[in-house]
Parts: C-alpha cells; structure tokens; sequence
C-alpha cells in the first residue's frame, strides 16, 4: 500500500502525470478517488475490496481531457482496458496503467500488450454464487424463467448504474436515447426493462469482459451481470475464444466462420 | 402531413381473381397520410402509368405506394412513372400483392385482408422514405469472358465487334471446348469443326480480342463497372512467343500413351501436345503431371528436338490482374462419366460409350478417322444400341431434369451409324422424344423413316456381356411391357448433362447464385435469362442449364448485348440504396463512437477512417465513413452499430421500424 | 398444449432478404404454391441487416411468431452478411432463452431464390407449430403492463 | 389530535379490518434481500428488522409511468381518453419512516407550484399514511440535519411508536388518520402515558440547513462541485430512490392509431435531461448536474417553494454505485 502511495505521489510530483485514479476508503467499502496532488496519493489505498472497476473513467472526456493519466487497475480493469484499446477508446501515450501484485509490488505497464501478457495468466472463472443462480435457472422450466426475469425486471427503475458503471458503455448516443425509431420505450416497465438489458447483453457480446459491475450497481440487485456471463460461458467454445481474454480480431458479432455450429436454421 | 398515393392494381385476373382490390383501395384511403387511392386493371400499362402520374400532380403526392407484382418485377417501371412526374423515384415502393398473396392463396376475406396489410406497410414505410440522388460510378469498357467453348467465343467476338476490349480466358491450352469434339451437327449435320474452327481463329486474331488459354480465374473484387480480376496462367512450360507451332516436340516425345481428353479417352496423346490439330492456339503446353522430366528429373527430349528453344521447365504460375468493367460466364458443362451407370457396365465393358465418345468414333478428325470401330477389338459393330437418359429424368440418380440435347443427338448418332454401316441394325432406347425446335422433330423422323432406325418405347434394366456380345435387357413400353433382350455390338450412353466440375466454387468465387445441380442462376427464368443476381456478371450456355448449340449461341450474343448496353455509357447510376454514417451538429459531430467494429462486419471494406477536424486543424474526433463506391448495402453494418450511428438508405432504421409496427397494429 | 386454439389464427411476420427468400417467396408465387395468409413478409436487403430488436418489438406488438430466412451459406449475395446473421442468432437464441423467452416461436431457415416450394413449407409448418403453441399471450401481457391498474414494483 | 395505545392483537385486527375496507395497502416487505415498499395482505408480510427501504414511496402518488391521457385518431378526428381520478383507489401507506412522511411536502409543492397537477393530487387525496416512528438508524440517516426527526409527526396522518411489548403509541393526527382508526375503534385503548421519546433511534445532527443555504447562494462557481462529482457515473439511482425528486419526461406510446401520453420519472442527473435538439446542453458536464442537484433541493425550492428539498433519509447514499455520500458532501460544503 505504501509503494503505491509513494509510487503515486511520485509520478504526480515530478509531473508525469497529472491524475492518479485509485481506490479510497469509503462508507462502507472503499471507492474511486482521483489524485491531482503527491498529497492527495496519501489516500489511496488497495485491497482485494476494492472492486469498483475504474476503467470506466477512461473514456470520460471531463476527466482524460488534460495531460496523461495513472489508473491504479485490478484485474477485471486490465481486461477492460485491452478491450476498450482494440475499440479505439484509448490513446497508450496519455495512459499509465499501474496495478498491485498479489506480492504488494507496483506494476506498472509500458504498453498494452504487456498487460496483455499480464493478464493471460488470470483466468475468468464463474462465482460460486453466479454459477449457482445460473444453474438453478437452467434448472427451470422456461416459464419459471421467464417469470423469474419479468419479476426481477419489475424492481428495474431504469437509472442505468448498470450501463454508468460499464467501461464498455460509452457510447456518446445510448441506443434508450435513440428515439428514430424510439427502439426501447423510455420509461420503466418490465418489458421495456428487458428489452433494454437484452440490447445491452447484444452490445456486450464478444465484448464483455465479465468484471461484474454492472450487477454490483444495480440499486435494486438484479443479477445482470448474469446475462452477459453467462452469454460469454456459452459462446466461448462456440466461436472459439478466451472468456475475459480480449482479441484483437474482431468480436463474436462483428466476425465469422463458415463452418459455424448451429442446428436450429431449417 | 404526408400525402402518399396509393395505386392498385388488379393484374387482369392475376390479383382481383383472389384479392377485392376495390376494397383494398376504399378501406387504404382511411389511413392517415394517404391522400389518394385507386384500383386498376393495369398498372404497368401505359394508361395504368398515367394514371399515377396524373396523381402525382392532381394531388401533389409526396409518395406513391404500387399494390401489384413483386418489386423484382416492376419497381422499376413504376419508380421511373414517378420520376416522370417530378417525384423522385425513391419516394415509390411496392406492395407485393401478386406473387407473395393472390398467387398463394384462395379468395377470401383473409387473403384481402392480408392484401391490405401489406400495402399499409408500405404506406407506413413510404412515409418514411426521402428523396435519394442517384450514385455514379465510372465503367471499365473492358469486358472479361470465362470460358473458351462455343459461348465464350461469341460472345468475346459480338463484345469485341461492338468496338470494346474483351479478355477470354480458358482453362485447357485450346479454346473450342465441348464443340470442338463434335462430328456433325443436328438438325443440319453439317461439320461442327468446319463452322468451328473459322471462329476459333476470328477469335485469336481479333485486335479487341485478347485470349488467355491455359488460365483460370483465381479471385474477382470489385462491382459492376469496376471489377479487379485476378487470372491465374497456368504454367504452359512453351514459351508461346518463341514457338512456332512446328510440332517436332510432341511426335518425339517418349510419354505417348496418355489418355487424350479431347478424343474422350479414346486416343491417346503426348505429355507435350497440343489437344487438337485445329487447336488454337495451335501451340503444344507440357502435362506435367505426366512429364518424364517432371516426374524422374530425366528426359529433356523435346527441349533438344525444339528448334527455338522455346520449353521454359521452370516456368511458374503467374497471376495477372486486370480491370474489367463486365463479366460474361461461359463455363460450359460436363457429362456424366465412369462409375454412374454400373448397370450398363460402363467403364467395365469397353465397347459401352458415352455420347461423346461416339462423337468422336464418327468424327473425320478422331481416332479412328471417322470409321466407327469397337474400341475392344476394332471391328464394326453390326448390332448398335443406343439408350438415351442415361441418368437425366432420373431421380434416383439425382437428375430430375431433362438434359435437352440427347433426343437430338442419339437420333444423330443413329444416323450417322446408318450412313457408315450401311448393314448395321441400330435400335434407340427412349422415354420420351423431345425433338423441339427448328427442324428438329423432322430430323428425328428422318432417322426412324429414312435411315430406319428402331426406335424402342422403354427403359433398359441392365447391360451384361455373354460370349463377345453385349446384352441389352429392357421392356418396350408400348408392346405392353414386354421383355425386350438384344445382342448388340456396341451400347452408346446418352449421358446426361451436368454442371463442369469447379461451378459451385467458380460461382462462390464471383458471388453468383447457383441451383441445387451447381448450373449458374439466371436473374430472373423468363426475363432476365442472361444477367445473374449480381450486377454486371452475365451468362451464356450450358453452364446455366444444358442446352444445345443454337440456343448457346442466342444466348451468348444476349450476353454480349447487355455488356455492350453497359459499356455504352461512360457512367453507371447505381441506387443509392447505401449505408451512411450520421452527421450532427458540434460538439458531436456525429453519433459514431469510432469503435470500428463495423470494419470487421463489412464484406466489401467499405468502412474508412474519417478525421473531424476542428478549426484549428486538431483532431476533434476520429468517426466511420462508408464509401459509397464500394457499399453494396447489406446493412450488415446497420444492424450491428450499437449506437446506430450508420443507417441505411431506403431501408433504414426508421423504414423497418415502421414497417414492423404497421403489420402487428390494429 | 392449446387445445382451444382450433380458431386461433396466428400473427407471424417473417423477415427475408431481397435475393434469396424474398425471391423463392416470388417464385412459389409464381409457381401457383399455396400458403397459409398468417405470414407477411418484410423485405430487408439480406440477413444482416435484421436488427434482433425489430424480432422483439414484433412480439411486443402482439406477434406470435416470426420467420427469420435468408440465403444459404456462402450463397450471400453480399458474401458474408448470411454468416453474420448466423452469429447473431446464435448468440440471441441462447440469450432469450435464458431470459425464458419462447425460442420456439422464431423459425430461421435458408430459402433459396430457386426454392419455393421450400418457402411454402416453412410458411405452413411455422403457422401450424404456432397454432400448436396457441397466442404469445405470455408476452404480451407484460406488453400491455401499463394499462394494468398499480404501476409501480 | 389525540393519542392511544394499541396492543399487539389490537393491531392485527385493526390491520385486517384496513384491508377488508378493500383499500390498497402498501407496506415495506423483505424479498431478495431487499426491503421494498409492496402491496401486501396480511400483517405478517411487513418487513420488521431493516433501517430503511431502498426506493422511497413516492411511486404511490408519482408512479414511475403513469398514462396521462390515452387517445384514437379515426379518419381526420382525435378521440382523447382522459385520466379518470376516479380509477385511483384509496389507499394506506403503512410502516412509513417520518422522513418518508416528510416527503410528500416537497412533492406536493412541486406538483402545486402554478400548475396543480390533476394526477397527483388525485393519489395523495385518496392516501393515508400511517407512519411507524424510527427505533434504529445507521450513519446514512441525518433526518435531524433537515427539519426532521425519527419521532417527526410532519406529513403523517397516523403515527405509531412500537413498544417492547409489541403494542404501540398511536398519535392520530389528522381526519384522515382518525376515520383509518374508526375502521377498528375497538382494538384501540387509551393512551398508557408512555415517553415516546424513549423508543426513538438517535440521530445526531450533522449539520445547520440554513448554514449550508447561505453557503450556497456564493456556491454556484466554487470548486467544490468538480470536486464532489469526479467519481459520479451520470447514473439516476440517487434521484429514483429519492422521496423528493421529481423530474420527469413526457413520452408517447404510439400504436398506428391509437396512443397513450405517459408521464415517466426522469433525472437531472441524465446529461440527456438538459440536452437541446441543436445538440448543445447547457447541463454539459457531471459537476454541473451535481451542482444542480444539490442546489435545487439545498437552494432553489427553500427559496421557491419555502420547503427543503431532502427528507435525509439518506436513500441517495445507500443506493449510489460510487458511494456519493450526499451527507458528507453537504458536511464538506458547512465546514468550507
């Protein structure tokens, strides 16, 4: 904890960068801070509670604008970042990305594809507690899950922490803003609701790379983050690529194979 | 408010006979927006046309939607009609009311309702059109003709005569193809190679003309206008310019015993040849896979007998790439062979033939210089069956089709046995006699009549040898049923047309749609025969179905029509039916995040980089940008732009909406 | 399952491509081919431009099945915009059926411009399967949610 | 007005005679882990042990969608259905904090300002609302910083403070709130006398309002506001579990022809709240969204409506996925 602080007062003292975003303590769990000042690095703090996924600033224009920037990021941020570089959200000169070792050490990366390397040894496993609400829906009737979705649906009252909180969602234009045609009613109802999560599970195909926060700012505790995991556990040996591992060349919507399987197409 | 005129059409009896077309036009006048309604017997006539026009200006439509046929059909007609009268042509659409509901279902309440709901769709689309300025795109006047048969040459030659440049390619080192092999003609039997060959020559000495034998196409890019043409020339191992064609290397040449192609099997030839004496051109290419020297490393005789030095033994594969603005296909077709007719023994008994082999036992040219001779032993065959369908009409075999040409040809096959065994006893197996066309049923009855050939009603069962004869076992169908056994000396094989080997990739190669027995497929059965699904890719002859000589020809001189037709703007208007990525006022710019995934998603690399600069020449922001000359508008891109930030003209995001919305509101 | 639902005459929409549906649709026109009048075609260019959203807002406004047909693989008259639908509804089948969503009421199919009589069968066999399944009423009800009396959750 | 007690069978009768007078009633019950204000049947459905719901009940007079009018357009002429006050059923709210109490006020200001909105009121005349005072806070609640208090009677019609017992100091405090106990006099006793500030959490006050009002009045260009917002994501979790907010939009749900005109919530902390057709938004940033939010409730409506726009139930806290703690960013702002 206190490499990274010095770390980061550091890079903010001599100048090389002018922001540090990193972790806090906070009410009840710590949340991001952004350091401008060597003192303000004091507070940063890292632990496995920090789970906010901080990627999301990255593409924030109020925040990127001026000069280069530390992100202090957890695993689940690395892999946003590589995603978020091979859409072209990124610019790696105006980027430090630092993360802390399971050993306490600060790392920082030179470039992208180093975290690349970074991150190919950690694996993106399912929670126990996924898997089991996952299971226990597959284990329903399809009218069980419907019900149980259209039930979950209703708490929705469609603030969109979900898509706020995504790294990945950071069109200028969301698709609800999109009003020609109006493809998803604006207000919250269940099915509207629905239809909105459905668009954004699509949008993530391919894409997601399974940090989990959206589910964890839902207000009102949908499970989410389930329909984009669970569409990745899925897809993955289908169309043949790595859950949480980024790649370059094209997503699971954007390309295609001519043997793909599929057994449904009369 | 939109004020869209609605125009039905009853099609005389095609519409009004299933759909109250009446009807349909009072109850669509109900619906907010339409200004106008009507039913006509007509529409496509040119009272019908000018009945919308008439409209258009009375009531100052600014839409038109045309309840009639398929817009395959007449989308056309009727969007030309509108420009006429000062709307633009993107403001009409087409209700299918003809093919996709009258046609295909019985008169009744639903069947008119069905009729409505689709010309209300289209209302509701209509509403949402704007007005699209058509695309230009510069034209390539250089047409490229794949395939050197009889088709191929035609249509380079009419192409080449108009005054364009055309390049012909064929696979084998001569062009000629399937006619070429042929003796004599029906109905006429006059020379096939005499009328033949005169082309072939025209051809190679043509100034417009250039032929590459020896090549195939390896990749096409590119659209209507301006497509990129990769040919591969297949490695001759001769260099052309240096030979002269003297013919010293293939009478030397060790390797002698190789099947010959050209005689279909019957001859032989040398690994060095040149397939026919009337090649053309008339210069020999090495069959490496047969080559002494490329098979062992040893030989090189013709390389010392060639008195220019013109064998090039490490000569390579070269891909050439040219810029051609049309493509005529003329790929020809193919016969059935070995192996498909086990029950005729053919392959196993040697004197069991196929059609084309007979072609060449009776042709001046063949080995056997004309005479017909058993392949087993030589002699003349005294006693001759022919069985025609051999695999066409049959199911069974995956040949449901007729493959049109045999009637004719066996009927010429026994008659040319009559004339050059005046005391041979020929009999022909049908199911049918197909002898349409000019002087063709004549022909056939100056078989049965004149040269008294026996013309059996039935099927054969099996074909087996027993002592030195061939047994042919079969019923005749018009003596009820009756067993029929003949002793015959030599059995010919109708055998049916198939598509060349290669089609299915050739047409993957080009994007060009295919039917399920791989011949290419005509734009439209009655009229657009020549013109495929793909915009400036034309057909010609059997490689669309099998087809005779005559209709080949047609055919091929259809073809180059329509390519001199295209070359005879300097420009093509193309549709404007392209996709577009939005512009909106600053700070945005445009919705476009520049994620780029869409490049992935787009077939033809359509997508580009655009910089949006500001003032002083910063970089605001870097957004996707569709160029029109190479979006063909799939809207592959559409569907998959999260933030919708590409739509596609005249079928866009709006459009489908509304569409979808119309079919389910009541 | 429905037994009740002899008089049931499904809504079905059905989204084809212009080149190889839309045109096997015309030719079992032409060849006189009946068909059941449930089925109303959208014209889209190809496969690819079918936007997954247009499938549920169908259902929304009260359909009770849809047809989703396009040209065979590699016979795209676009190349590859038949392979990209194919990912994408790959992708959406197993997403809308983990959300409960009734997948049995999308039938996608491969209709060449030379198949018509083929057309005709996915339209008879898709209206006969969604009669069996009766009314989408499941779905629509959480449609017409705001006309119910509480609002709120 | 006055003050009874009630015993624990007391209260479940009087409970089931509110629900047989077929009454809707909407209490705080506990389902996936969370605690949400439901409609419910029967006494044993109420949520007991939690310190506060995580949406307020503002969706009983304000409902997340509600259809103003609906309409059918036949051949030229429009058919407009409008909203029927009568649909609206008389309904209980029970087992509401004082703070939620609290924050009908505002609402009512807001929906009354000029226009006195025909929806709203039509609810809130046909509601009653029976608060249960607070025995239990957490370090999110500062009701006692804005006006309030866990024993605050404002806004309720009834009040009940729960004893050890299982039985209750009821304070009646409105017509209201006494015609809701006539539904079942019997199970009431007379008043025991108790000390009703016994049973009530401590919520110690955190701040002076008219302190940070003055504040605010110089605030609009200090600093603090990018400070503040630098983690905000532009979410609407805070202003959809507030009992205050009510910024909405109005959309239309087209059939063909036929339609409805809903009125929805909406959030001004949307950057899509203020944006203009030309594509400018004078609302461009995540600070000035949060400035506005701030102000409006701390400044604007104190001084428009002369009514404090934050009940401090502290819901915003709770529910905000970057722990936008409005309590100690208001702290900040009283200390700057």
């Amino acid at each position: 904890m206190d490499k990274l602080r010095q770390r980061a007062a550091a890079l903010l003292a001599d100048g090389t960068v002018t922001l540090v975003i990193g972790y806090e303590e906070g009410t009840n769990k710590p949340r991001p801070i952004f350091c401008h000042t060597a003192e303000e690095a004091e507070k940063l703090i890292y632990s496995s509670h920090c789970i906010h996924n901080l990627a999301v600033y990255l593409t924030k224009k109020e925040l990127m604008g001026t000069g280069k920037v530390a992100i202090t990021a957890t695993i689940p941020a690395l892999r946003s970042i590589l995603q978020l570089a091979i859409e072209n959200q990124l610019n790696e000169e105006n980027l430090l990305v630092i993360t802390v070792t399971d050993k306490e050490e600060v790392k920082e990366f030179a470039n992208f594809a180093e975290i690349e390397a970074y991150i190919a040894d950690f694996q993106l496993k399912l929670e126990g507690k996924e898997q089991e609400i996952i299971d226990k829906l597959e284990g329903m009737s399809r009218e069980e899950r419907f019900k149980f979705w259209m039930e979950e649906m209703s708490h929705c009252f469609k603030c969109y922490a979900c898509r706020a909180a995504c790294p990945l969602c950071y069109c200028t234009k969301c698709i609800v803003e999109e009003n020609r045609p109006q493809w998803i009613n604006p207000w919250a109802a269940p099915l509207a609701n629905m239809e909105w999560q459905i668009n954004r599970a699509m949008h993530m195909a391919g894409r997601c790379t399974g940090c989990g926060a959206c589910g964890d700012a839902c207000p009102v505790g949908i499970p989410i983050h389930l329909l984009t995991r669970k569409m990745m556990e899925d897809l993955a040996p289908e169309f043949g690529f790595t859950p949480g591992q980024p790649s370059k060349n094209g997503n699971a919507l954007s390309t295609w194979k001519a043997d793909d399987k599929e057994n449904f197409i009369r | 408010m939109s004020k869209i005129g609605v125009f039905i059409c009853h099609c005389g009896e095609n519409i009004s006979a299933t759909v109250d077309c009446e009807r349909v036009a009072q109850e669509i006048r109900k619906v907010e927006g339409v200004e106008y309604a009507i039913d006509y017997k007509y529409m496509c006539s040119d009272p019908g046309q000018t009945l919308i026009k008439d409209a258009i200006r009375e009531h100052h439509l600014d839409g038109v939607v045309v309840g009639s046929c398929s817009p395959r059909m007449h989308e056309p007609t009727f969007r030309k009609a509108c420009a006429e009268a000062g709307l633009n042509p993107f403001l009409c659409e087409m209700a299918n009311l003809r093919e996709h509901c009258s046609w295909v279902h019985e008169k009744g309440e639903a069947t008119t309702e069905k009729a409505f709901d689709l010309v209300k769709m289209l209302v509701e689309k209509v509403k949402r059109n704007k007005p699209l300025d058509s695309i230009k795109v510069p034209i390539t006047k250089k047409a490229l003709v794949i395939g050197g048969g009889i088709a191929g040459i035609q249509a380079s030659l009419d192409i080449a005569n108009t005054g364009h440049q055309v390049i012909l390619i064929e696979k084998d080192p001569s062009i000629g193809g399937h006619m070429s092999q042929l003796s004599e003609t029906f109905p006429t039997l006059d020379c096939s190679q005499c009328i033949l060959t005169p082309r072939m020559v025209e051809v190679a000495q043509h100034p417009n003309i250039t032929l590459y034998t020896y090549a195939e196409l390896d990749s096409l890019e590119g659209f209507i206008g301006n497509f990129t043409a990769k040919i591969r020339l297949k490695a001759k191992s001769v260099d052309h310019k240096k030979c002269t064609g003297c013919g010293a290397c293939f009478q030397k040449c060790p390797q002698k015993r190789i099947p010959s192609e050209f005689n279909a099997g019957l001859g032989n030839r040398t690994a060095i040849y040149v397939p026919f004496p009337q090649a053309v051109p008339n210069k020999p290419v090495i069959d490496r896979e047969h080559c002494n020297y490329y098979k062992r490393g040893k030989c090189k005789i013709c390389e010392a007998t060639c008195p220019t030095g013109a064998i090039e033994w490490d000569k390579e594969d070269e891909i050439i790439t040219e810029q051609v603005g049309a493509i005529v296909v003329t790929t020809g077709f193919n016969v059935k062979g070995a192996d498909f007719f086990p029950e005729y023994g053919y392959g196993k008994y040697k004197d069991v033939l196929t059609g084309l082999q007979f072609e060449r036992l009776a042709s001046a040219s063949g080995p056997t210089l004309g005479e017909i001779r058993r392949p087993s032993d030589g002699t003349i065959p005294k006693k001759i069956v022919f069985i025609a369908c051999a695999g066409s009409r049959d199911p069974a075999k995956g040949i449901p089709y007729c493959s049109k040409i045999c009637c004719m040809y066996t009927a010429k096959h026994a008659m040319l046995y009559q004339h050059k065994v005046h005391d041979g006893e020929s009999t022909v197996f049908y199911m049918d006699i197909r002898a349409g066309g000019k002087n063709y049923e004549e022909f056939v009855r100056r078989a049965i009549e004149e040269d008294h050939v026996n013309y059996v009603r039935g099927r054969v069962a099996r074909v087996y040898e027993k002592d030195g004869k061939l047994i042919v076992k079969g019923v005749d169908t018009l003596l009820s049923g009756q067993q029929v056994e003949i002793e015959a000396d030599m059995v010919v094989l109708a055998t049916a047309g198939v598509s060349n080997c290669g089609a299915e990739q050739l047409a993957q190669k080009m994007h060009i749609s295919y039917d399920p027995y791989h011949f290419f497929a005509e734009a439209h059965p009655k009229l657009k025969p020549v013109e495929t699904n793909t915009a400036g890719i034309f057909l010609a002859g059997a490689c669309q179905a099998p087809k005779d000589i005559p209709e080949t020809v047609g055919m091929a001189s259809g073809a180059a029509v329509k390519v001199a037709g295209l070359f005879s703007n300097n420009e093509l208007v193309r549709e404007p039916l392209i996709a577009v990525v939005n512009r909106c006022a600053p700070p945005q710019f445009s919705t476009c995040v520049g994620c780029f995934m869409c490049q992935t998603a787009c077939p033809y690399n359509a997508i580009e980089r655009e910089e949006i600069k500001g003032r002083d020449g910063k970089v605001i922001k870097t957004v996707a940008k569709v160029n029109p000359g190479l979006c063909q508008g799939c809207g592959t891109c559409v569907a998959f732009c999260r933030s919708k930030s590409i739509d596609i003209q005249g079928y866009s995001n709006e459009q489908m909406f509304a569409e979808v919305m119309s079919l389910l509101n009541h | 399952m429905n037994n009740n639902n002899s008089e049931f005459e499904p809504k079905i929409v059905a989204f084809v491509c212009n080149w190889c549906t839309y045109a096997g649709a015309d030719l079992t026109g032409t060849s006189r081919l009946k068909y059941a009048t449930n089925v109303k075609i959208v014209r889209f260019p190809c496969t690819g431009r079918i936007d997954f959203m247009l499938l549920l807002k169908a259902f929304a406004q009260g359909a009770d099945g849809v047809i989703v047909s396009g040209c065979h693989p590699n016979d795209c008259h676009y190349t590859s915009g038949n392979f990209h639908a194919r990912r994408r509804w790959i992708t959406f089948r197993g997403l809308l059926d983990f959300m409960g969503i009734d997948i049995r009421r999308i039938q996608y199919s491969w209709v060449s411009a030379a198949e018509g009589a083929k057309w005709a069968d996915i339209v008879n066999t898709t209206v006969a399967n969604i009669r069996e399944l009766g009314p989408y009423t499941e779905y629509q009800k959480v449609a017409e949610y705001l006309d119910k009396e509480e609002y709120n959750g | 007005m006055e003050t009874k007690y009630i015993s624990k069978n007391g209260l479940n009768e009087w409970f089931s005679q509110i629900v047989k007078s077929g009454k809707r009633v909407y209490a705080p019950v506990k389902e996936r882990e969370q605690v949400e204000f439901k409609k419910v049947q029967a006494l044993s459905e109420v949520a007991d042990e939690y310190i506060q719901t995580t949406q307020s009940i503002k969706s009983a007079v304000f409902p997340r969608a509600e259809v103003l009018f609906s309409y059918e357009k036949e051949s030229g002429k429009v058919n407009v259905e409008d909203f029927n006050p009568d649909t609206v059923k008389e309904t209980v709210l029970w087992k509401i904090h004082p703070c939620d109490a609290a924050g009908f006020k505002p609402l009512t200001a807001i929906f009354n300002w000029d226009y006195k909105d025909k929806l709203y009121n039509a609810h809130l005349e046909k509601t009653t609302l029976v608060t249960f005072s607070c025995a239990k806070a957490d370090k999110s609640c500062f009701c006692t910083s804005v006006n309030g208090g866990p024993g605050n009677t404002a806004g309720s019609d009834v009040q009940l403070t729960m004893l050890p017992d299982g039985g209750a100091i009821v304070e009646i405090l409105t017509p209201k709130g006494e015609a809701l106990v006539q539904l079942a006099a019997s199970a009431f006793e007379n008043d025991k006398e108790e000390d009703k500030s016994k049973y009530l959490a401590d919520v110690p006050q955190m701040f002076d309002v008219e302190a940070i009002k003055a504040k605010l009045a110089t605030a609009f260009d200090s600093p603090v506001w990018k400070e503040q917002s630098e983690r905000c994501l532009g979410c609407g979790a805070c202003a959809f579990v507030c009992p205050t907010c009510a910024c909405f939009d109005i959309q239309e749900d087209a059939h063909g022809s036929k339609g409805k005109r809903i009125r929805c919530w909406d959030s001004c902390g949307f950057s899509l709240f203020t944006k203009h057709t030309s594509g400018h938004n004078p609302r461009a940033v995540q600070s000035q969204r949060w400035r506005q939010r701030i102000l409006h409730k701390f400044s604007y409506m104190p001084d428009r409506l002369s009514v404090l726009g934050c009940t401090g139930c502290g819901r915003c806290s709770r529910a905000c996925p970057v722990d936008m703690n409005i309590l100690e960013h208001l702290t900040s702002i009283a200390k700057k």
